[in-house]
């Protein structure tokens, strides 16, 4: 069981005429029966991220900075390092809509047992791990239910047995119950020894499931650490407005808008919305390097 | 229902549209002919037309109830033909029925193969293009499909004749056997590999640009993403997932492409000679030979039809989403 | 942070690929070639006036030379003069026979779109009758009625055409017409017609563009096919067709040049047409990957 | 008063059976239930996309006669959907977008949503989801709607969006007096957003 | 891709060098054809000028086209009033089945032709035929309605087999295809569009053929045949002169180009108001190059023609009538005509200019180059000459005012190649017959007495005014006469040259005299 170490990762996109910088300069660990959820709004470059360890960035993608996954730089690794030993092996991929990430005109069973073949695992076990009955794995993929084919994913994700998964804002358009049972499912995983990278926007699943979360904005990490303390004692003023969005807290939002990504301000990107930005802001804020880590010139 | 109970009665459906539709052609072919300006009994007299006494032509118009309505002429037909008599064929001298027999076989010998051909280029080569994208592999396979595609298939046909046949004279140059050979599989094949090769190549382009799309375009979809987050290797990734998805609407194609496939089979078989319908078919529309025009219109389009509910029933068995009500 | 080094991600042959390098190389090569054609074909007739039927017997069979670039064929005609309006005459049948059929197969299209129901199903139903008979065979019928002409050829491609046109604007049609933005535009208060000036049409309109352009080839190619059979453009006109047929009995006596000059022209029109539809269609499809960047 | 009575719907078969909901003016009714509990037919029908099989909707005690083009209250209700990305011309910028109802009130209504001039002359794709389900917020406001049915409009969405959606929202229903009808899977939500929730039930297993 | 690898390969290994350098005695033969006979049946039509393969007539032309007897014991005999024709049969014929050739057989074919239930199409050469009687099983008696001096000609007719036919309903009999007859060669297999097979009749009366197998391709498409002889696939076709020209320096081939009375000529309308007057139609015959037509289209492979007499029927022909290429006389003629050049170059009379449309059927490829090469040289002569792709009807239809590229004619007797196309009886008339409402009564006069009379220096005197009426008041512009060209391996004795007439496929041709080629050895 290893680590996963994301040590100052950027990652940019080359566009016509612009620069899209998505990721700036994020570190990270993850480590073996732990879960950390990675929270943003959706565009500040969290699914840039799980894309780039996944070596599923664009052709345009530029990134910088390491990813180190026991002995392997996920990085600087290639495709074909990554699909040979990476993916399904060490990480397992846990996709939103799980259903359309099933090859639609096979079985699950079929899906399952090829998977099973090429990662030498065993696809009845991990069926049953998943809870899912030998009559579910005969059907198609739009055959299944939304909770069937979040169980056919996780099956999945986990027959290579990968130490790290990775979950791409699994909750998203699904019902609360189904919300539930997955992150249930995802501490049991944790529970068992497996690190899981959940990445989402759903702050108040983050909080349910996570040991550890990392708030992003603007491709930065702006907060990170025990899930507890950065929903309820947040130390950044954007995750304090984040928390406080919650429809059971105050359930105000924080005004304004997100930067542009091609267009980031010098300084703290976050300093144009926040009440308690002062000149200082100016100056780009570094993330400390405590358990409760925060990027802002002034912490609450 | 089951599945196959529904791709039954869809196969019913379609065969039931099928019948209106080829009365409708055959009936809408035969007012067109008569309206054409080619006159079967001039035809029929060829160069002996000159110097043939008036009286004499007009004897002929009679005999041959040329000059009756054309609805008449056409329920003449229809009665015979739902009989399997599809009546003598004027300007070949022969019942349509020996016409079309004598010639399917080498029509469907052509196609076949030259189809099958073309289908397993397009696949190959639209894969390997989509593979190796931007490659200079994928900008020659494009490229040269661009081309052919531009070009005309009897262009093509005459280069091909006169570099294989002409220069070279590595293959005949057409027809299906040499001289006063018999029939024989090896004088056949090799007669057979020109008009093949220029069907296939005329039409593998289609194929290939269409595999390599529809690939490119399913590499980002979700469940190919899934597949290769899953760490399955590339080859089962385009294999097993991509290129079963990026087929389907390939099978609905496949019959909508018929009818160009019948078009260039009848290009080909004029530039080579091969004895096949396609050229009686070109005979047939020039001489307005009511019973053999309609006869193998009514069959092209019959065969399309037919191709159609093929491809959708090979859809609906390959695709378990589709709705099989509509 | 200007020390930090960047490297590509890793390159799969899975990958979608980077944003097609500008395409230019398409773009540029496709635009000089139909704009030197454009120019050829309406500028040279007003300096050489071409005679159809005027024939020097005395030239016939002559290779390239500086007299005549592309030599001159079986009646001494000059091919590259030949080859000018015969380019003329392909694309003035392209253009004409693609534009009727766009315009009758969106009109049918966009009301069997639009109107749906039992009037879409016995449309389509016809539109599937017509296209059971290869094109070609039914354009040689219509070519025969109205005997070989100009006009007849136009008639006969627009005839064949037009279902696929039909086709893409009614699937199209049907397709908008189940997204949420058109339900937003009724909720808006949008009449029918304003969804379908506004929002139908419009989105169509692209589709139908450039599949006319993409049609003009194909017109192009139906009329040489036609002329190949003898039921094109009176033999004697100038049209590509007429020339690659009188051009093959001259191929088998070492004649090259008068098939080989109008047979590459066209090609390489039409691979300017279809080069430049591509690039069209590429900006049309913007697939952009929003989701992965913003 | 929004009435739906017995409302039966669907397409080729109903996946609502004689389901009735009223919505108040002022007041916000929740409409919770499992995916596949038929909330978002019943919002078309309410919303006069969608004509039910069976079933009258009143609005204001209007019976309505007609619906999508013939529906002649149209204009009294708001619509928001699902997924934004759909939800717009891709052709319009957000400002075309905003003004299409009709309205000359594109800058108020821009920023009642906060949406920058910058933002505004951008197109669906250029933009998050975030930005522009505010626009379309911003659509369904123009023609000053009597009710408002915003059906799952914060899946896509994160908790600040969708507090200053909820919030812009409110504020409009202070100030008109509007009905909301506020589907979602989100109980959480709807328990904070609604004054009360009905739930429907999930569907009988085919 | 292994596997198609694999299909690739099967598929070249699979074709043998089509080289076709064939070994062993040239016992069989591969024809290339132009065309198809529509049947074999002589009653419908089928070979009525002998050379029929299949068929022998009462008579038979040698290589000068000199009639023999055939069938007959010796060259059938006219009563002095030219209206009883007799013809006395050999009695050791059978037919292939085995049946024995009887007067009744005879009488049958000609009976049959004129029958109006029967759908032939050479009826109208009948025409003069009263009646045909069998005077006893060896004798044949023919009555004409009026004399008919030719008629001899047309008994070159194959000779059916009545008993096959009696009560079948001859226009769809199986005969048709696979027809009994006496002559040569069997007909082994048909395929409609494909090829014909004959094989050698080993009891023919003149003589088993040394070439026992006959292949007959039809490819109707010049090119195709050119194609095909040039990959080795025909031992001999026939091919457009320039077509046949690739074969000049080819070892083991042979060129043979068989002069034909086969015409192509502009009609001219003389009911148009510009051509209505001898000068206009003169002046056109004179501006025309009859000769650079020959060169550049058709290879050299020519006659020019001035009157639809052939200079191959050496009897009658009057080269004195040929028209001379002469641009100076002709824009003399029109001036005196009253149709001078206007500022432009163009002609006009009283403000109306000349013009004179010039149609060709559309398929046609060297009648599209004559029109053409025609109209060109119209043009040049200040007149507006259009040219336009028609049909044969069309041109029919507008042969008042329109100039038509036609063809025909056969070399056998001046009366079939002239009669119905010049005599003014046939102005007017439904059909192809005097398309260009042709009116002058010095040729009908001359044609009449030529055809009635049986006197041979009577008739030549008359077709000698005719050709002088003719020239002075031509009604056509006649272009050539051409030369039917063919590529024969060079593999047989035997071939002898023969004028020929328009029709030149499995009849007629090069290979006229098939029956009695031999192999080299």
């Amino acid at each position: 069981m290893v680590n996963l170490e994301i040590d100052r990762v950027s990652v940019r996109f080359a566009l016509k005429g612009a620069t899209v910088e998505a990721v700036n300069d994020v570190s990270l660990r993850i480590r073996p029966g732990e879960c950390v959820a990675l929270v943003g709004e959706s565009g500040c470059g969290k699914t840039v991220l799980a894309s780039a360890l996944l070596g599923f960035l664009p052709g345009n993608a530029e990134t910088s900075g390491s990813a180190r996954l026991g002995e392997i730089d996920l990085l600087a690794a290639t495709d074909h390092e990554l699909a040979t030993t990476v993916r399904g092996r060490r990480i397992g991929l846990i996709p939103q809509s799980p259903a359309s990430h099933l090859t639609p005109v096979r079985t699950a069973r079929s899906q399952l047992e090829e998977a099973a073949r090429i990662l030498g695992g065993d696809a009845r076990q991990a069926a049953e791990r998943a809870g899912l009955l030998p009559e579910h794995l005969d059907r198609y993929p739009h055959e299944l239910s939304g909770g069937m084919a979040q169980r056919v994913a996780n099956a999945l994700a986990l027959v290579g047995n990968p130490p790290l998964l990775i979950a791409d804002e699994p909750t998203t358009g699904l019902d609360r119950d189904l919300v539930d049972g997955l992150l249930d499912e995802f501490r049991r995983l944790v529970d068992d020894g497996h690190a899981v990278l959940l990445i989402t926007h759903d702050l108040a699943a983050a909080h349910r499931v996570a040991d550890r979360i990392a708030v992003m904005y603007a491709g930065r990490i702006v907060e990170a650490g025990p899930a507890h303390e950065v929903l309820d004692a947040s130390k950044h003023p954007y995750s304090r407005g984040l928390a406080n969005a919650l429809p059971e807290r105050d359930f105000l939002p924080i005004p304004g808008q997100p930067p542009l990504l091609t267009d980031l301000p010098a300084g703290c990107a976050f300093a144009p919305r926040c009440d308690q930005a002062t000149a200082i802001c100016e100056d780009r804020p570094v993330l400390t390097d405590d358990p409760h880590a925060v990027a802002c010139h002034r912490p609450c | 229902m089951t599945r196959g109970q529904a791709i039954g009665r869809l196969a019913l459906r379609r065969l039931a549209f099928a019948v209106p539709v080829l009365l409708v052609v055959s009936f809408a072919l035969f007012v067109l002919a008569k309206a054409s300006p080619f006159d079967p009994i001039e035809r029929y007299f060829g160069v002996r037309i000159i110097g043939a006494s008036p009286e004499r032509v007009a004897q002929l118009r009679a005999n041959w109830g040329v000059d009756e309505p054309v609805v008449s002429q056409y329920w003449a037909w229809l009665r015979h033909a739902v009989t399997g008599d599809l009546g003598d064929s004027l300007s070949l001298q022969q019942p349509v029925s020996a016409v079309i027999g004598d010639r399917l076989g080498w029509t469907v010998l052509l196609v076949s193969v030259g189809f099958t051909l073309a289908l397993v280029l397009g696949l190959l080569l639209g894969t390997l293009a989509a593979w190796r994208q931007g490659s200079w592999l994928d900008r020659s396979i494009t490229g040269g499909c661009y081309a052919l595609e531009a070009a005309p298939v009897f262009w093509v046909g005459l280069a091909v004749l006169y570099v294989f046949a002409l220069q070279l004279r590595w293959l005949p140059g057409g027809g299906v056997t040499t001289g006063s050979e018999p029939v024989s599989a090896g004088g056949v094949a090799a007669h057979l590999v020109l008009p093949v090769a220029v069907l296939a190549i005329s039409q593998a382009p289609w194929f290939v640009l269409f595999v390599r799309q529809n690939l490119l375009e399913s590499f980002t979809q979700d469940h190919v993403i899934g597949a290769r987050a899953r760490g399955l290797p590339d080859h089962l990734v385009v294999s097993g997932h991509a290129l079963r998805t990026s087929l389907l609407p390939f099978l609905t194609l496949l019959g909508a492409r018929l009818p160009e496939l019948i078009t260039g089979a009848l290009l080909v078989e004029t530039v080579f000679s091969w004895p096949g319908i396609a050229r009686a078919t070109v005979e047939a529309a020039l001489n307005v030979d009511f019973a053999l025009l309609g006869a193998l219109t009514v069959m092209a389009t019959g065969v399309v039809l037919v191709g159609n509910l093929l491809a959708d029933v090979l859809y609906a068995l390959a695709d378990p989403r589709v709705a099989l009500d509509g | 942070m200007a020390d930090l080094t960047w490297r590509s991600a890793p390159r799969s042959r899975l990958t979608a690929a980077s944003p097609p390098r500008s395409p230019k190389w398409r773009l540029l090569p496709s635009a000089i070639v139909l704009g030197v054609v454009a120019l050829v074909v309406l500028v040279v007739p007003l300096f050489a006036e071409l005679n159809e039927q005027y024939v020097d017997l005395a030239i016939a069979n002559q290779p390239p030379s500086t007299a005549h670039l592309f030599g001159t064929d079986e009646l001494g005609r000059d091919v590259l003069l030949r080859c000018v309006y015969a380019l003329r005459v392909s694309l003035t049948v392209g253009v004409v026979a693609a534009v009727i059929s766009a315009v009758a197969g969106t009109a049918v299209g966009a009301l069997a779109g639009s109107i749906g129901g039992w009037f879409d199903r016995i449309l389509m139903r016809v539109v599937d009758a017509i296209a059971s008979v290869p094109h070609l065979l039914l354009g040689i019928v219509i070519v025969a009625i109205l005997r070989p002409s100009l006009s007849a050829v136009i008639i006969s491609i627009a005839l064949t055409h037009w279902l696929t046109a039909a086709r893409i604007v009614r699937s199209e049609v049907l397709s908008l017409r189940t997204r949420p933005f058109i339900d937003a535009a009724i909720a808006g208060g949008a009449s029918r017609t304003q969804v379908l000036t506004r929002h139908l049409l419009p989105n169509v309109a692209p589709q139908v563009l450039l599949a006319t352009t993409l049609m003009v080839p194909h017109a192009v190619w139906h009329e040489t096919a036609l002329s190949f059979l003898g039921l094109g453009l009176p033999p004697h006109a100038a049209s590509i067709g007429n020339m690659i047929n009188d051009a093959q009995r001259s191929l088998l006596i070492g004649g090259w040049w008068m098939s080989l000059a109008p047979g590459l022209l066209l090609i390489i029109t039409t691979l300017a047409v279809s080069g430049l539809s591509g690039v069209w269609r590429d900006r049309l499809n913007p697939k952009r990957r929003t989701e992965l960047t913003w | 008063m929004l009435t739906g009575l017995g409302i039966t719907a669907g397409y080729q078969a109903p996946v609502i059976t004689d389901v009735s909901l009223t919505v108040h003016p002022g007041q916000t009714v929740g409409l919770a239930g499992p995916s596949g509990s038929g909330k978002s037919t019943l919002a078309r029908v309410l919303a006069l996309l969608h004509k039910p099989f069976a079933g009258t909707v009143e609005i204001d005690g209007e019976t309505v006669t007609g619906f999508r083009f013939r529906a002649a209250q149209r204009t009294r209700i708001g619509v928001l959907f699902q997924q934004p990305r759909l939800s717009v011309d891709p052709r319009f910028t957000l400002r075309q977008a905003i003004a299409e109802p009709g309205g000359d009130r594109v800058g108020e209504l821009a920023d009642l949503v906060m949406l920058t001039d910058d933002l505004l002359g951008r197109r669906p794709h250029e933009v998050s989801d975030g930005q522009l389900q505010r626009a379309c917020l911003a659509r369904a406001l123009a023609l000053n709607p009597r009710y408002l049915i915003c059906d799952e409009m914060t899946t896509m969405l994160d908790a600040s969006t969708t507090a200053a959606l909820v919030g812009v929202i409110r504020a409009y229903q202070r100030e008109s007096g509007a009905g909301v009808l506020a589907i979602s899977h989100d109980t959480t939500l709807l328990t904070r957003w609604a004054d009360e929730t009905v739930r429907l039930s999930a569907p009988l297993p085919r | 891709m292994r596997r198609a690898l694999l299909l690739a390969v099967v598929l070249l290994a699979g074709c043998s060098s089509p080289d076709g350098s064939t070994t062993g005695p040239a016992t069989s033969i591969v024809i290339g054809a132009g065309s198809e006979p529509e049947n074999l049946n002589p009653v419908l039509g089928y070979a009525p000028d002998g050379a029929a393969k299949i068929f022998d007539g009462l008579v038979s032309r040698d290589a000068s086209l000199a009639l023999k007897p055939a069938l007959a014991q010796e060259l059938p005999t006219a009563s002095a009033d030219g209206l009883t024709w007799t013809a006395k049969l050999r009695k050791d014929i059978t037919f292939s089945d085995g049946s024995p050739l009887t007067a009744d057989d005879v009488v049958f074919t000609y009976r049959s032709v004129v029958d109006k239930k029967v759908n032939s199409t050479i009826a109208s050469r009948f025409d003069a035929l009263a009646g045909v009687v069998a005077k006893d099983p060896a004798t044949v008696e023919f009555t004409l309605s009026y004399p008919y001096a030719p008629f001899a000609q047309q008994l070159a007719l194959g000779i059916v087999p009545a008993a096959r036919l009696t009560g079948t309903d001859i226009n769809s009999a199986p005969f048709n295809t696979a027809p009994v007859g006496t002559g040569p060669y069997t007909v082994e297999t048909w395929r409609k569009g494909d090829r014909m097979v004959l094989k050698a009749n080993e009891k023919y009366w003149g003589g088993a053929p040394a070439i026992k197998s006959v292949t007959v391709v039809f490819v109707p498409d010049d090119n195709a045949r050119a194609t095909r002889m040039a990959a080795g696939e025909f031992d001999g076709t026939v091919l457009p002169p320039k077509l046949a020209q690739t074969y000049r320096d080819r070892s083991g081939y042979k060129i043979v180009r068989n002069p034909s009375a086969d015409y192509r000529g502009l009609g001219i309308p003389s009911e148009l108001p510009f051509t209505s007057s001898p000068q206009v139609r003169r002046a056109i015959n004179l501006g025309i190059n009859r000769q650079a037509m020959i060169d550049a289209v058709l290879a050299g492979s020519g006659k020019p023609a001035s009157t639809p007499i052939s200079p191959y029927l050496k009897d009658w022909y009057d080269e004195k009538t040929a028209f001379t290429f002469d641009v100076a006389e002709a824009e003399k003629l029109l001036d005196e005509a009253g149709w001078r050049k206007g500022a432009d170059g163009k002609r006009a009379k009283d403000g109306q200019a000349a013009k004179l449309p010039v149609l060709y059927p559309a398929p046609d490829v060297l009648r599209k180059e004559l029109a053409l090469a025609a109209a060109s040289d119209i043009a040049k002569l200040g007149i507006d000459a259009p040219v336009e792709a028609t049909t044969f009807d069309i041109m029919l239809q507008r042969r008042k005012e329109a100039a038509s590229v036609w063809g025909g004619g056969d070399p056998y007797d001046p009366d079939t190649a002239a009669y119905t196309l010049l005599h003014s009886k046939y102005a007017g008339q439904d059909g192809y017959v005097n398309m260009t409402l042709y009116k002058n009564s010095t040729v009908d006069t001359a044609l009449d007495t030529a055809r009635r009379s049986l006197d041979p220096a009577t008739r030549k005197q008359a077709y000698h005014d005719f050709q002088e009426a003719y020239a002075a008041d031509p009604g056509w512009a006649f272009l050539v006469f051409l030369d039917h060209t063919y590529v024969v391996r060079d593999r047989w004795n035997g071939q002898e040259t023969q004028v020929e007439p328009h029709d030149h496929g499995l009849v007629h041709a090069v290979w006229w005299n098939l029956e009695r080629w031999t192999p080299k050895p």
